[in-house]
């Protein structure tokens, strides 16, 4: 099995979708530890990639994800837009030309994605960030390759993942972004960056299920 | 959400709307890019200044585009930091060759965005310096924090450094001293209510009767530690002490003190806070050598108060005193 | 009842020790008989132009006090006209034997104690004219009613008529420009929310979350008029007809457009505000020759605007952009 | 029956013990039609009237009379200010030089203090303001007098009437004043302003009963 161009615009699609359902529930976890705009954030942005996708039918995979990366960029602000952008871009230029990805491309394309997060945030694993979510993701992605599992179940494991790692992020003390102002006040809340990262990789295991 | 608004999503850009038919002697406003730019812009052999960060701050940062402070302004959705495409919009139209000051609030986006524009702006061959203000003393500087919030000082520096540009001093200089005014400042504010982001539509916390917050920053998130409401002598208290003994300010210092108010906050309560305020300098034999109050960096509607402090000399004091002529701020023209 | 205050019954004079504090280069303040006075009163060969009414209202009157302004203004309680006593020492403070101008809003309190202060004044020999000012359109001004209510035209009047006195004319003519712009001013406002009297401790009256009033004075009293919330669209169009209509505004005539804030409304909702009123006289082809965006008459910290409307000619224009120097409201110096 | 100097001052003294016990309650009638003051306002006013009793002790009638009006002139301020200030005031003046009242010189001086209020308030009974209170006030005290009746049952039924104009302004469309801006909303509500003068009528009859 195997992720095509068309894939890729399917999960897109929906995941404005996802996101434009899922705008209160973002905003709400934003208030309680930042400044309740982390729906709308990822709403607008994610409309104005909708809006591009018609053009991008022709493009190849990397091409579809740079321009996400970049519309992400300059639609979204925030902490979100650039480190989501990042993350899209890299993850384009991993797959640059690419028509199909096979389970391997997907590894190299989830890899990308968490390095360009990183590089952008300089935040680590246990922060309370997108990267609670995001890195155990990509480690089950990158187990259930080597294990030989097929993409649906690899994308399934890695979804899981970032589903365990939102709920991880609840105890955490937030020491990046600005729930870090909140203090020993941001304990006991789920933060709002982890759980979009989950339903972008919900999203796309999903619509490739 | 009780708001004089129409849509929502449409608050930014029909309140620039409502600023350029203001001020149409002072500025150019590109509505959609969400721009403002100073009329003349960009003034030959002068370091362009500009700054930005989220809407619902008014009237920061757009309300400072003018002769002597900002050459620019970008605005982003509500508490929201702008896109790089856009800070890069106004670098661009503020760039007369002398090169351009971007003033950045210490917000984990608003550094990131700006990095971003930065970096775009450089490509095309423009210099840039950047300075980052925070001195919220609610947030330690720490491994533990995202580092200290950028909050009132960003105001004043704004003004001392627009002042200063204005001599056509180069842009080393013109960072130096705002990395030095930032140095020289600390903040502290406190929130009697909640605000509503208009997206949101609903307060962004509750707080009982009884209660505020302590230790807030400007984007209507909750304070460091939630209190029993006291009076206005106790809450001055509690925001002017941690600013003096951040500074170490000595009896024989002078400062420029300034009262902001939130948003939903009479003046006629913050001439009360501004009292209590120049009473603890005094006894702490600090004079005040100029003054501010009004509310000029806003969170919404929020009800509440920041105490900002700048330690002054004569550098200070001269660009402060220079003429400046924007919407919010004006005198000597 | 939420508010950075101490006690209740201090808030006037301790806002005023602050309002001393805050600005010593412009102001003498009484802050015992409640007299704020322009630091070089009387000015020789002068009017002297003072007002007062309420405290509640800031920055008017005390923050219109300075060069090219108000000589003096006398602030009684919360919402409570000042008592004669106050008043005459006000007008003693000014006198330079030109004569004073008392700006008195229609309110039967205010009108009550400038009368009798006059009295108390003429029998000290001070000459005293006094204008009247009532722009509210949504009050008639019949038998049934105390007449229209004055509102924003004040803080205009207080302008246009301060910088005409400083030309050194006589008091007749001072009194007569005076009663000009007033007759061709109107306002009208309205509240998204109470606000609360620091005495009384609860809001003056309870509006639901969907609902508003319309054609508020600036005492926290209600409205003509409870209706549903609306667009910004909608509630300027409320707002502005009644007031064009009144004055009966053609093509082709000129304003000045002053959108008002009541105390707990940010600037961002006033410019939303500024940019309906424009569109709407653009609409009926009347052009703005100057303009006023701010919270500069309000209601405690009542949410709300007001939009004012004043039509111009050369002398107002002339007057309105004469230089003043007062802490709210500065240009030109 | 007569009133003296002592019973004056005693009237004064329990009538600012009376406007402090009712200053919410005028001040929440002033904020249903007005500006929510009047009970500060009065309570201030007569708070300045009791700390100057103790310096009244050897003044007449009339001389006590005159010194609470210009009090009240000074210290009020809002409508209420100059109309009991200058209600007193000339209560003063038609009492000058008196140590004791008879009933008729009662009725002398009320009908000054109601002509005070009318000479500056410029209002007509039924306009929903002190008059309604104060003048069926005056009309039961000189009824009262020319029937014969002593001081207590003259107070008496001067206060009651006072009281039932107080219930007769709750009709009334307000044409005075601030709640005149309210219309047709001012239907349904008692004055303040007819309250108080209720009450310094019902605490004189009290103090002199
Ligand atoms: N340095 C960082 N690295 C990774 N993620 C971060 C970082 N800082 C913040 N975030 C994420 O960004 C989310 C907030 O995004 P958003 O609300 O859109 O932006 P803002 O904080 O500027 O309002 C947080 O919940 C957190 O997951
Ligand atoms: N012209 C008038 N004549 C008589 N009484 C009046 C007049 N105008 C107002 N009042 C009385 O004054 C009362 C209000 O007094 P107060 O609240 O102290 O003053 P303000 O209206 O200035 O706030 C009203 O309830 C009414 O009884
Ligand atoms: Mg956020
Ligand atoms: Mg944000
Ligand atoms: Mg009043
Ligand atoms: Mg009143």
């Amino acid at each position: 099995m195997s992720m095509t161009t068309e894939d890729v615009l399917r999960w897109l699609q929906q995941l404005a979708q996802v996101l434009q359902e899922n705008r209160e529930y973002l905003t709400q976890l934003d208030a309680a530890i930042g400044d309740a705009d982390h729906g709308a954030n990822m709403d607008r942005g994610f409309k104005a990639v909708s809006a591009k996708l018609a053009t991008l039918t022709n493009a190849d995979i990397g091409a579809i994800l740079k321009t996400v990366g970049t519309t992400l960029v300059s639609t979204v602000g925030g902490a979100s837009g650039p480190l989501y952008g990042t993350a899209f871009l890299r993850a384009g230029i991993a797959t640059a030309g690419k028509q199909v990805l096979s389970e391997a491309d997907v590894v190299v394309l989830l890899t990308a994605f968490v390095e360009g997060v990183k590089a952008r945030g300089k935040a680590q694993v246990g922060e309370k960030t997108m990267l609670d979510a995001l890195q155990p993701a990509l480690d089950a992605a990158k187990k259930a390759g080597s294990d030989g599992l097929d993409l649906a179940q690899l994308l399934k494991q890695s979804s899981d993942a970032a589903q365990q790692g939102v709920q991880a992020t609840i105890p955490l003390l937030a020491t990046k972004g600005r729930a870090s102002y909140l203090g020993e006040r941001s304990i006991g809340h789920q933060d709002p960056g982890a759980t979009s990262s989950w339903l972008i990789l919900k999203t796309l295991a999903d619509s490739c299920g | 959400m009780k708001k004089l608004i129409n849509k929502p999503e449409d608050v930014v850009k029909e309140a620039l709307a409502g600023m350029l038919a203001a001020h149409p002697d002072l500025l150019r406003v590109d509505v959609e890019q969400q721009v403002i730019v100073r009329k003349d812009a960009p003034v030959p052999n002068k370091v362009g200044v500009i700054s930005g960060g989220g809407s619902g701050h008014e009237p920061m940062h757009g309300g400072f585009v003018g002769r002597g402070m900002l050459d620019a302004a970008c605005p982003g959705a509500v508490f929201t930091s702008p896109v790089p495409d856009q800070i890069l919009e106004a670098t661009k139209a503020v760039s007369s060759g002398s090169g351009v000051l971007h003033i950045v609030k210490n917000y984990t986006g608003d550094v990131m965005n700006f990095e971003m524009a930065a970096e775009l702006a450089a490509a095309e061959g423009i210099e840039v310096a950047s300075v980052v203000t925070n001195d919220d003393v609610a947030v330690q500087d720490s491994l533990y924090t995202a580092g200290r919030r950028g909050v009132g000082v960003t105001v004043l520096l704004e003004k001392i450094v627009g002042g200063f540009a204005e001599t056509g001093a180069p842009l080393e200089q013109v960072a130096a001293l705002a990395r030095k005014v930032n140095e020289q400042g600390r903040s502290m504010g406190m929130a009697l209510t909640s605000c509503t982001v208009p997206t949101a539509g609903h307060p962004t916390f509750e707080l009982g009767e009884d209660e505020m917050e302590i230790g807030i920053g400007i984007h209507g998130e909750p304070g460091r530690r939630r209190v029993k409401l006291a009076p206005a002598a106790e809450i001055v208290e509690m925001l002017a002490t941690p600013v003096i003994d951040d500074l170490g300010l000595k009896a024989g210092e002078q400062v420029l003190a300034f009262v902001n108010g939130m948003g939903g906050t009479p003046l006629i309560e913050l001439y009360i806070v501004y009292n209590e305020l120049q009473r603890i300098l005094k006894g702490k034999q600090v004079s005040i050598g100029r003054s501010l109050v009004g509310s000029y960096i806003t969170s919404l509607e929020m009800a509440g108060c920041s105490i900002t402090l700048v330690r002054l000399d004569d550098e200070l004091v001269k660009y402060w005193d220079a003429p400046v002529h924007t919407p919010a701020l004006r005198w000597g023209v």
